[in-house]
């Protein structure tokens, strides 16, 4: 299992450092234009981790590797939010051995809590949270439904990609935006961005492995 | 881009290098962390002060490390809240058993940084105590977001709370007399230019050849809105209306002025704003017990400046103009 | 044209009027002249320093109005030399009796304006000595040339005259250290971009987007010449050479550095090139006794820097430790 | 003579303001960008002060009064250039109650001493001198060739103007314009201009007088 997580993770690394100037501009619009190479010096951080990781490292080990390194390489308000996403996760993931929907499901919500708890924001301040938690609940809500963890995943990044429109559309009260006041209108977030951009890594990921595996 | 500068990945690191090396008797860098603390730390019987933010604001923090102000300063990336693991290793360093006050500017990811560190540090059993800077005022429905942003008006605090500390003050009384600033130093700016995140490689923002940003943050951000530029006196009666409005000083008060570059504006245009600045305190006869005018905390090579007011008491006031040595601020 | 002020002809008086308003506590104004002088001149038994040139150099010179440095500055037209009966004011409002040294950089007009006023003034009986600083070395065939140009290295001599007329020295000796100072400071500068003198309007000269100037003096002239933007390391080493060339220091020597800011560099990029001097100084096993950095002389808003190195001798160092307190260089 | 000597002077200052631009643009190619700045804020205090001169005050007084007053307000090299330059001027006027050519050639040469001896450059050097100089002697030669005032005037000018060209051709070794060395080489000297522009107002002013008075 640790050689898939690692894989998985790197996708998503790969995804954030790909994309960092989007970030970054998207940043420099109602921010202070450092997001993108915030994110993509943590996830650099993190790739270099993961990679030596010991093969024994579970997943718990693995994701609790990923917020150590964010946290103490990211900096910033997404640092510590990100960074303390994935070490919730990495306590919801103890003893869990396989990544299936139901693991994900549990450690999702415990990273989407994280973020809560963290920085204090709820949806509809137009921060990360808006692509993240209806993502989560459509996730949650497929699942239920009985669709494949793939097919789940899909319809979270639909609400992900929903939720940086519908951040478009308000001002931003939590965040370096909230200065902005009216000015931030029409902007997209550029955390909820990076949240779509990381879930999108991990969706194709396991469309993937689904079709080559 | 036209940077002095090697490779942008390292101008963090570099910079302290040459802090360091510029000013060895007055700081030193703690081996293996953007941190940089007096280099007497810890002072034996002195609750110590630790600031810091993102890089690219100087001469903050690094630049008022030393008697009278800081104990250390943690650097992040430019523009970049440090990590955690840095404070927390600046608080270990310059605690002397007297306890640790965070100056913390409000801006969400500082604070969360800065609290993570506390945690670390108090698991450690060292006592730390936080206060958090909110002295701008161009933010305006300010109480349903995260509040007004922190900006120069931190260095009053760094100022008078080192100048408490310095006295063997304890902790609590420290972090008293910097809510005391903290309740009582308004700020705002505007500027010119907007400035280059080395990395990014591009402006934040652009303007036109006669527009301005009113209102701005540090840290390139955009400010509340745009407008034509205007002459200096028109400018800083604007600024000094909002802070003023806020800031409510009756005849006779004092207060303390601080003018401050942001980073690309000659000190000749600075005079000519701090000259409005008195005009407009004196019709009010508000009195200006000391003023200070140039680049304190920066925005790169922003154009553009900032007014800080601090209405004083007896204590902040005798706190203002107790001695400070450090490599930017010099008071016999 | 985009500047902080009200109209291009007034910057001066009102830069005066905002200098003297921040801090009165060093400084008054010579009614009715563009002269300031220390609150106390003429300060009794003290030769007298006086200095001044055009405006847009600030902090230059009026920042260095204060003990241990310059009684007087005198200010000019932005970027152009005082008129003789403004010096000659200057001059009879600091003298005490023993007499007034007149620090000048070496520019035609600085050089004739102040003979004038030295003429007017010792036809008064007034005791006058003058000290021509010449310390950039980009002119490279300067001796058939009115010679090396007078920058930065200028307040070293602020400075160390300024300590050896505070301990009641008489004017030959004030002038002799002068002429030391003078005789083993060099520096060299270079810009990134031009800047614009306000009754102009316009950039004195345009710079490509990677295009610098090398060697330029501090009014907005164009250098030397104009080469594509190198990394700092690069530029540092480059106009070290130069310097070193002129200089001549040998390892054991004992030097002190100003890396100087021309107003809108960030500090930041001032510590990345005062990285790689004492990197330089350190190799060829120089000993770096005091390092400043940050804007002392400044061109408006140009971006650009300048170093400058003073080989010390006992005597030199002893004066550049002394107390002084100015607006602008305060030292316990 | 005295208004006639306040509506001479008055025409140079004249055309030195129109001109402020101009020598500024030249000042900012080899110099520092002030010359036309100094000179018009020089010469429009010169207007006030003579205007305002009592009538009985003679050629000598008027060019002291402009003397001393570009002294004091002019600045920079050219300020003491030539304020030297009209108050050795004054001096060589004392007693004289006309301009004709003799007392010209006499005022002017004064006033091209004191331009020598307060500025220590020689003609080849790329300043004022390289017009003044060669307009001077055009002048004298002129005058012995007995040609008219205005004649000789008109002759000068054009010396002046060749001297303009001449400091195009060289490389400035007095001046801010000698710390570039070779790059001062193709650039038309401000203060040679300056010069000319004084001296082309005062051969039009002359030609006017002869004509309409
Ligand atoms: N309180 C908060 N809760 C959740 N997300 C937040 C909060 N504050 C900011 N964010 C997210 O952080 C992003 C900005 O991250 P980044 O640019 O790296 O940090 P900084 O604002 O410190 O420069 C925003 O786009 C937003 O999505
Ligand atoms: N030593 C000198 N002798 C004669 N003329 C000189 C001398 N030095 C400079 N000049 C003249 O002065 C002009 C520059 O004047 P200005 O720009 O007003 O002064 P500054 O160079 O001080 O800015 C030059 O173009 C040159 O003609
Ligand atoms: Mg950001
Ligand atoms: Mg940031
Ligand atoms: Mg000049
Ligand atoms: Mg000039």
């Amino acid at each position: 299992m640790s050689s898939f997580t690692v894989a998985a993770l790197e996708a998503v690394a790969d995804r954030i450092i790909q994309h960092k100037e989007l970030l970054t501009s998207l940043d420099a619009a109602i921010g202070d234009a450092d997001h993108g190479i915030n994110m993509a010096r943590g996830f650099e951080a993190v790739r270099v981790k993961i990679r030596a990781a010991a093969p024994e490292t579970d997943i718990s080990g693995l994701l609790k590797m990923t917020g150590m390194t964010l946290i103490s390489t990211v900096g910033g308000a997404s640092g510590p939010l990100y960074g303390t996403a994935f070490m919730r996760a990495a306590a919801a993931a103890q003893g869990k051995e396989t990544l299936d929907q139901e693991a994900i499901a549990q450690i999702w919500s415990a990273a989407l809590q994280g973020i809560k708890d963290r920085g204090k924001a709820s949806r509809g301040e137009k921060t990360m949270l808006d692509a993240m938690e209806p993502a989560y609940e459509a996730f949650v809500e497929a699942a239920k439904a009985e669709k494949s963890l793939v097919e789940s995943l899909e319809v979270a990044c639909e609400a992900a990609k929903e939720g940086i429109e519908f951040t478009k559309t308000i001002i931003a009260t939590k965040g370096r935006a909230s200065y902005l006041g009216e000015r931030s209108l029409g902007h997209q977030d550029p955390g909820a961005t990076s949240s779509y951009l990381m879930l999108a890594a991990l969706t194709e990921f396991f469309h993937n492995q689904q079709l080559g595996a | 881009m036209k940077k002095v500068i090697n490779a942008p990945e390292q101008v963090v690191e570099e910079m302290l290098q040459g802090i360091v090396l510029a000013h060895p008797q007055y700081v030193r860098r703690l081996e293996g962390f953007d941190v940089i603390v007096r280099t007497n730390a810890p002072v034996a019987g002195k609750v110590a002060l630790v600031s810091g933010g993102g890089s690219g604001h100087e001469p903050s923090h690094g630049g008022f490390v030393g008697k009278g102000m800081l104990d250390s300063a943690v650097a992040g990336a430019v523009f970049t809240s440090p990590t955690p693991d840095q404070v927390y290793e600046a608080i270990k360093a310059v605690d002397s058993g007297k306890g640790v006050l965070l100056v913390i500017k409000n801006y969400t990811g500082d604070v969360m940084n800065f609290d993570m560190a506390a945690e670390m540090a108090e698991a450690d059993g060292i006592k730390v105590a936080k206060v958090i800077v909110n002295d701008d005022v161009a933010v305006e429905n300010s109480t349903w977001t995260t509040g007004r942003r922190g900006i120069a008006g931190t260095v009053f605090v760094h100022k008078i709370a080192g100048a408490k500390a310095e006295t063997g003050a304890d902790l609590e009384a420290v972090q008293q007399v910097a809510e005391k600033v903290i309740a009582n130093v308004r700020s705002m700016g505007m500027a010119l230019t907007p400035c280059t995140v080395p990395a990014a490689g591009k402006p934040g923002f652009t303007l036109a050849e006669n527009e301005v940003e009113i209102g701005l943050g540090i840290h390139g951000e955009p400010g509340t809105h745009r407008e034509e530029l205007r002459s200096v006196d028109e400018t800083t009666a604007h600024l000094m209306e909002k802070i003023l409005a806020d800031l409510k000083l009756a005849s006779g008060d004092e207060v303390a002025v601080l003018v401050n570059g942001l980073g690309a504006t000659p000190l000749m245009e600075l005079y000519l704003v701090n000259r409005k600045v008195h005009q407009i305190l004196s019709d009010a006869s508000v009195k200006v017990a000391k003023t200070l005018v140039g680049n304190y905390m920066t925005s790169l090579e922003m154009a553009g400046f900032s007014i800080s007011l601090l209405k004083l008491d007896a204590e902040t006031k005798e706190l203002l103009f107790a001695a400070a040595d450090t490599p930017a601020f010099v008071q016999a």
